[in-house]
Parts: C-alpha cells; structure tokens; sequence
C-alpha cells in the first residue's frame, strides 16, 4: 500500500517492480472469471520463476502459471475450469509429476486465509473440514515450514472452543493468515488513486487485495479524475490499499469480466486441446505468450471478431446467446 | 435391459435429484449437473427453492446455464452480489445453514458418505489429481443434508478412500459429533443406477431405489462395498412434463445434458 | 430468517412477533445515524421490558430504550450522541443509579462479536484491548453468565498464538459471539422479500442483521417488486435473512437517514436538556411517545417544517447549511 | 498571563494538533475537537493526509463539520462507504495501519498515556459514568502513533487512573509487549496549556512546550503527577494564514470552536 496520489503505470513496469523471483503471489478471479491473465502473461513473458502461488478456485490463471514453469508452490482449495476443464490440465500434470509443491485447502479456509490476512490476525476459526484429510495431510512438511519465515508454522489447527460450548460448538479449526508479497486483481474500474469498483461478485478480490504488502490493480476502464467517488457505495477497495494502477482492456481475458466480456468458449476449449500435450503447450507459450509483447498485441492476435462474440450484453452483463458448446 | 430410449441416464439422475429439493430449500450448487439439478427444481417441484452460488450469489435470474461457479450468468438479476466469505458464512451460520440443501459430486464415496475429490493414491504422490475440494468439504461440513451424484463404478464406490476431502459420516454414527462436525451430512446419493439414503442409525448407505431397467444386484456388482438393498423399489421415470421443463427451460443447448 | 414470498407487515405485529420480554435484542445504526426510531418507539410503546440490548456506538435509540426502563442489560461500546450528548444522558443516568446492568466492550470488539455471529462461529480473534480493564473488568460476573443460557461463559479471553509468533503477533484476545433473538435495522430501501439496499456508510448493520435468530427491517422505501435486483452488487443484505419488511417513512427520525434527511438538531438539542430531569423525561415519555399512536402521527406532530427543513439535499445525502448550532 | 486575544484556547490546541499530522498520514479521528483536529491538517499543512473514521469511510469531502462520527456529512464523496469492520480492520493489519495516527480525547491520563473515558470511581458502582471506549481502545491498541486531547485539570491528569480504557504505555517501557500488544502508542498529548510528548526510554511523558503565556509551573500546578519539563519551549501561536484557514475552511459557523 502506500498514499501516494497517483499510481497509474505501464504492466511492464507494475510487475518489474512488485513481482520477484521467489515473492508470494496471490491472484483474484475465480475458476473462468476476471483472473487478471494480462498480468499473468507479463509474468510468462518476463521469466519471473520460483512463485509461490495463492489462490482459492482459480482455474486459467493458475493453469498457465503451472503450465510455463513460474511456480515453485502453490497453495489452493480448487484447480479448475468449469466445463472446459473440470481439473486444471497444467495443474494435474504438474501436481502428478510433482513438478510443484501443493498444499490443499478447502475454499471457505482459502478465503478465511485471505480475511484473517487482511484483518491483521494471524488466524481465524471454522467449523469446517473436521474429520477429513486437508487437516490430515500435509503437503508442506513441518521442516520445509520451519526454514521459510514466509510460511505458517502450521497446515491448520484444531482448538477446544474456549468459551465452552457457547453457540453449540465444541472446537474449531484455526487457519492462519496469509499476507502475500504482492496481489493482483483485475477489476473493471479503477481511478488514478487506485480506488476500484468490481461490479458483480468480487469472489475474495477484496481480501486478497487488503491482504497483500503490495497491490497491482488492472482495469477496463482506468478514471482519470475523482468520478468514482461520486457513488463511494460501489466502490470496494479504497486506494490506500493500491500501489499500482494500469489500464488493460480485455486485461481478464480469456476469462470473463461481468458487464463487459464473456469468457472465450473457443479460447478455453483448444487450451484445454493444447495442454494436454507437451511439445503443443511448450509451443503455445512459446508462440502465443512469449511471441507477442504485450496484451494489446495478443488481442490483435484474438481479433476483433472473437473480442465481438463475447462482448457483454449491456442489461446482463454476459455474451447472451454465446455459443458455448 | 437398457433404460427406456425416451430419456437419457442424464436426464434421469437429474429429476431424480430435483425431486429430492423442498420448496424454501436453499440450494448450494456447485457446477454442471448439480447446478442443473438446482434449475430443475425449481422449474418442476420447489419454485420457492432459492439457488445459491459459493461465489457469493443468491437467487440469480437464469436464463442461461452457467458453465462454472464463476460464470457470469449467476451475477444476473441476484438478489446480492457477495463474496466467498458471504456466502460459505450464510452456510456455517446455523441459521441460515439449516436450511441448506448442498448437490455435490465427487472421484469416490464409501459407505458413509465420505467423498474424495483431491486425489487417486497416494498423496504427496498421486496417481491422479482432481481439482480438490473447492466448496465441497465446507459445505459437506456445515449442511443438514446433501445430495451427491455419482457414476455408479467400482473403483468410486470404495471400500476406503484415497483421501477424504469432503466429510460424510466419517466412521458412524458418533463420527461427526467425535470429530467436532455440525450434525447433518449426506442425504442421498444419485448414480446413473439408482438412490441410495443413509440409514438413522448406523448412517450406512442403503439402496432406495433402483432405475427402471436396473436391478439391485447390478448396482451391487458394480460398488467395491454392500450394502442394503431389500426396500429398494423401482424408482418413477420422469414424466413427461418433467422432462419438457428439463430439456426447454433449463438446458436447450444440451450444455450439460 | 424465512424464505416465505413477502415479509411485508405493519410495525406493531412485526414488533409483537418478534421483541418479546426479557429477549436479546439488537438495534442497527449509530450515534445520530440509522437508528431504528420508529420501531424503538413502538417497542416502548408495546411496554416490553426486561430487554437484553446489544450495540455497537448507539446513541438515540440506546438512550431512549434505557429511558423507557425497557432494558435490564446493556452490552454496548459506546454511549453517545456526538456534539448533542456526548454521553448519551439516561444511560449514563441509568449506569451512576445502577438501575442496568452494563458489560464494556470496545468498538471493533462489538462489530467482532456480531460478525461471529454472522459467521457461525463461536468467537473471533483481535489484538485489541490488552492491558486494558475492558479485559479485566466484567459486569457481568461468572454467576450471572453461568445461569444464563444466552451469554457467553467469559467476557474475553486471552490466547497465546497457537501458529507461534505468525504475523508477528504473540497473543489474541477472543470475542464471543452474539447470535440476537432479534435485530431491527432502519434502510433506505427494502424488497417485498427483505432484499435490502443501505446507502452511505453500513456501520455494523449487516453483521447484527446476519447474526439474529429473527429480523426487522424497518424502510424508506417499500420496492414491492424484483426491482433492486436489477443492480445486486448495491444490496447488501439477502431476504434469506428477513422476517418482517416495514415501510415506515423517517423511520430513523431524529437520527440520519443519508440521502432522505439528516438528523434533526432541533429534537436532539431539546431531548439533551429533557433527559437531564427525571420529571421532564418521564412527561416526554408519557405525551411524545406513549401519547402517539404510530410514528406516522408522531412525524405529525413534528410537523410538515419540521421536516422539510431536514430534507436531504439530493446530491449530497445530508441537508446542506442546516442551522446545527 | 492570558492567551493573546486573537485567538482562543481551543484554536491553538488545534492547530498545535493539525501540525503534528504528516502527509501521507492516515488520520483516524472521533467527534469534536480531534475531527476539526484532522480538517485543518488538511487544509494547513497535511494536504495529502486521508481523514478516516470509524465508520468505515476513507477521504470523505467533508464541505461541513460532522458533528458525530456517523454524521452523514462523513458519507458524500468518500473513497469508499464501508462499514466498522472494514474500519477498525484497515487499522489492525499492519500494512496499512503504519501509516495511521489516531487522535483521541478522553476523561483521564497518567504518565504513560494510558486513557480513562469508561467511569470515575469504581466500575462497578461508577461516581461519573462516560460514554465508553468506542473505538478509542482499538484505536490505541493498533497505531503507531496517537495524538491525544486533554483538558489541563489536575482531576484530568492521574497518577492512577479509576479505568484503563485505552492502553497508553501501560505500566512502562516494556508494557505493550508484555501485555500482548501491537508497539506503538501515544505520541502527543495536547491540552489548552502545552504540548507533551513520551521519552524514547522511559515512556514517562514529558513537557515539550508551553503555550505563549503559561509557565512549565502552571502546567504542573494542574497535573496530580510531574513530569519532566526542562527542554520545554515555548510553542509558536497559530499564524495568521493557520488561523484563517481554520476559521473560514473549517469550521465557518463555529460548530466546534
């Protein structure tokens, strides 16, 4: 965070400064939604490596995060796409080839990481997942967690409820707070002070966002003056959270962004093609990412026809009709 | 003898578990079939069941099938656009949870109702991944009832799992309340066969109804595990009706189906 | 909550239904702000009594409801009415007479306890408030907590960071939950359903609605179809959580109710010298409110200019150059 | 001595406050004199500071004096309408909350900046009962930096207070992080008389000037506790622009002053 009065910079800059070779990195978004994949490219093109990555239900994001080799670790409660890939495909090849390290958490502790992050508790309790095999199972071993300060001492912890039996609960698992180095979310408008407005569901953009010691936002529509303050009730994260602000139209693509695009059915049908074999994939970031220079440039590539397809149907918001077989 | 040729396997299991919602239900749904499930209801037998996304939307206006949690469609005409945190909160707040219904599927299931969907082996080195809990493990862990679809396989209905992401029974009938678990737990299961229920007391699955055309022993032949079969009775085709809402107001692009 | 079609009713049934003697209640809104007015009045009105009331920083309906003799305890962070009173005066009467059983929490610790509540969990964790007599003082001692089903065993409790030292934090203190019998909350705008839209800031609003066993929404604004939702980032409060809808226009007055009026200083002023004498209070009770039979005929009273003088200035949400003096 | 007639008590203790706030400060204030406090640091010399209340809204366009922190002034053209937890939240986590300094009055103060604003007497059968923490606990508990209003009555300023509301330096140099709390703690305390700050070691406060007219004595005279007051100064009286742009910008219709 910082207050300075304007953050507004270029992508290549924002992520030059913030993410670094080994940082802890959280991304917003949800399974095929607002994953900030401009941002995501940037990383690919710049050979940031040895990420350890935070998300909770993050599918394309991920994926292609997995899939050009940035990440070390990766903490998360689902990997996957929906339709077009029910599990991620970079994922479970990496996770089967241990390629990465994985610890599981289930979506609510996900986002209660992130809340307890941002409210500045080193956890919070749930009455979730007793009995089951994320308290069980460790995928970070209590020595990997010993020699990184970055890390929780512990996966979870199950604790007698102190105050008796009050609200019927006889114990509660604590889940610890994450503070990523560095979030980035994509949001549909965000001033030059960096105050965003998200319109339809904000997933846990808002805790990721509070979080994180630095925050890159990117956005349809970047505000040059103080209009957002006109209707401070939409707004959800106010700017002295941010620490960058860069304008990307299509900035989620191909993932959806409410009320301006649709996901690309055709993208993330012949991606989920692709990844499923090797010498394709290692050609796709070699050719689709690392061959163009930025994500004007690979929209040029996308064209102007499939950007039409999926333009967002002002009254709701979603591509109506979209032929997504 | 195979099912009648007028409706698929597909359509059957999801009537089948529309069924199974209540008016005023409140119906967790997580992707493809369960969310299409969810729309049944409400178009055949629970008009006042309200849909819920654990993205955070409630009661969206649907006009088209969503493809995932996260698909834009569910942010149409919701009463609320929340968050995560809203809406795994409306599900652990025993006063709204109460009146959840959780539709969940998963990779395995044994007799108690425990579901995997993280991984096939071992762990920290799997023969398979799935795409792990999700929502799956939270709402199994907070909701007085759920319904899980399944395949009817043996190597999904085992006799042990891999790994318990999503908490049924647990071990039996103190299992839960051992572990510190809400009461609730699994209500039904829904494979392309038949439906099973748990028992009151010793909370072991048991068949409730067979699909017409499918016997209790082939159910049986095909689960790693027994388990009772003697109340099993022929479960209703869907009616004509219930397939006419199906197929026009919940899935013309045969999405899912 | 319900999930019936129409929570729509009129205040005195929804106040019988549901604010019954000796319940837990809590009250939306804060110091001169949002105060749930119309339904206070009828709850005095109605002669309920024993009430067990929760608040964050309430002021008008706090005092009123004290006033009134309606309350045996009070758990409550802060008593006040700003510039009009900056203790509110018949609970700081009521406290020096012992006539009410008081338990302090701080600010945050009250939006904690509700938000538990809301999140079905037993407490929640804050670094706030060691070292203090908040921690060490109780008004309600063990004895009282133990034969009271409806309160927590312990006021606070203090815990030693079970991830170690995670976050750079030693210890936390746990808050309790409150799940209330009721809450009544005063908005701008509410749905057949109880579907709610706040304008302006939410104070604790939404967590003290969440966490009740029952909810009165009282409203600016009667929307007797979908129509808010057509914008549902802007509601706050799903109908799954309503019991009774009421439409009840200045249902907030004296306090604020942002973009319909402002607080009226006239009232505040007048109510401040009244509360300072125990036969001038206990006639204003008798002729203002017991003496009406509605709010619609205590607004009457009040009076057209009254009224029209507090009006709310359309763009700016508050009567701009109202004579506050 | 009395003060210069061109300018009252209370606009020289605000504008002494209104110095302290650094741009970039985020500034948490209550009612009263410490909102009034944080517009003229804005208005004098802190243009870039972010006036944040309690309530949850950030860098609100205040064209008139709220009059209580939920006063719906606070409301019109805010970064962002949140709500308490959003507030107290942004003060709690550490990231954001370095950058916040809060401004607190209250009842009573000893040596170490500890506040009293719950009862005089005993808590349980109070002499004077007063409005409670709010958040001023909270407040005292998280931010590196406080600056504090009192009054310069020796009843004010105890050796013992009846109740710790707000923890100062608690019992010392090691106090906060014996007792479980973030560091930080108060950093001013500013009365009609002078200005105190807390010695680097001893945490003790300390005299750091005297308004024009009033001797270190006085001060002393109207404190149960002494304090060192040898380095004590002379602080400069408002400026004619301070003063100006107080009284015009601020708060024209001396809702305050």
């Amino acid at each position: 965070m910082n207050t300075n009065n304007t953050k507004v910079t270029n992508l290549t800059d924002a992520v030059k400064s913030y993410v670094k070779d080994g940082c802890h990195l959280s991304i917003g978004g949800f399974t095929i939604n607002r994953n900030p994949m401009a941002a995501v490219y940037e990383i690919i093109r710049q050979k940031i490596k040895n990420i350890h990555l935070y998300a909770h239900s993050n599918g394309q994001g991920v994926d292609e995060l997995i899939g050009s080799k940035s990440l070390t670790c990766l903490e998360i409660a689902y990997g996957g796409s929906g339709k077009f890939a029910s599990t991620c495909i970079r994922f479970r090849k990496a996770v089967q080839d241990k390629a990465i390290k994985i610890e599981d958490y289930s979506n609510f502790q996900m986002a209660l990481r992130f809340l307890a992050g941002s409210m500045g508790v080193p956890f919070l309790p749930t009455r979730s997942s007793f009995g089951t095999d994320i308290i069980k199972k460790w995928g970070f071993p209590p020595e990997f967690r010993k020699n990184n300060a970055k890390l929780p001492n512990k996966k979870l912890i199950e604790l007698d409820n102190p105050f008796g039996n009050w609200c019927d609960t006889r114990k509660v698992v604590l889940v610890p707070a994450i503070n990523p180095d560095v979030t980035i979310i994509h949001v549909q408008k965000a001033d030059y002070r960096g105050n965003c407005r998200i319109h339809g569901l904000s997933f846990a953009d808002v805790e990721q966002a509070k979080s994180a010691r630095h925050l890159i936002i990117t956005c349809e529509e970047l505000i040059n003056d103080d209009a957002l303050k006109n209707d401070p009730d939409r707004n959800q994260i106010p700017f002295i959270h941010a620490d960058a602000v860069v304008h990307v139209p299509h900035g989620a693509y191909p993932t959806a962004c409410y009320g301006y695009y649709d996901y690309d059915p055709v993208f993330l049908k012949e991606y989920a093609k692709i990844a499923k074999n090797d010498d394709k994939y290692h050609l796709y970031i070699q050719s689709q990412i690392l061959g163009t220079l930025s994500h004007e440039d690979l929209m040029d590539k996308v064209g102007r026809d499939r950007l039409k397809m999926i333009a967002a149907d002002k009254k709701r918001g979603y591509a109506k009709g979209l032929d997504r077989r | 003898m195979k099912p009648i040729a007028d409706y698929t396997l597909k359509e059957m299991m999801t009537i089948v578990a529309a069924r199974e919602v209540r008016n005023n239900d409140i119906v967790f749904c997580g992707t493809g079939i369960s969310m299409l499930a969810a729309m049944a209801a409400k178009k055949i037998n629970a008009p006042q069941s309200v849909i819920f996304f654990e993205t955070g939307a409630i009661d969206s206006k649907l006009e088209e099938l969503p493809l995932a949690v996260g698909d834009p469609r569910i942010m149409y005409q919701a009463s609320c656009n929340g968050g995560l945190i809203d809406s795994f909160t409306t599900m652990q707040n025993p006063i709204t949870g109460k009146h959840v219904v959780g539709i969940l599927g998963a990779a395995q299931i044994d007799i108690y109702g425990n579901l995997n969907s993280t991984v096939i082996g071992d762990y920290n080195d799997p023969d398979v991944r799935f795409s792990g809990s999700g929502g799956a493990c939270d709402v199994a862990s907070f909701v007085p009832r759920s319904l899980i679809f399944m395949k009817q396989e043996k190597r999904k209905f085992k006799r042990k799992l891999d790994y318990i992401t999503s908490p049924g029974y647990l071990d039996g009938p103190n299992g839960r309340k051992k572990a510190g678990l809400p009461k609730g737990g699994p209500y039904r299961v829904i494979t392309d066969m038949g439906i099973m229920g748990f028992d009151k007391h010793t909370k072991k699955m048991y068949l409730l109804g067979h699909f017409p055309g499918i016997s209790p022993e082939t159910i049986l032949q095909n689960m790693e595990f027994i388990i009772e079969t003697s109340n099993s009775k022929e479960v209703l085709p869907p009616t004509l009706n219930e397939l006419k809402l199906l197929r026009t107001k919940c899935d013309p692009h045969c999405l899912i189906l």
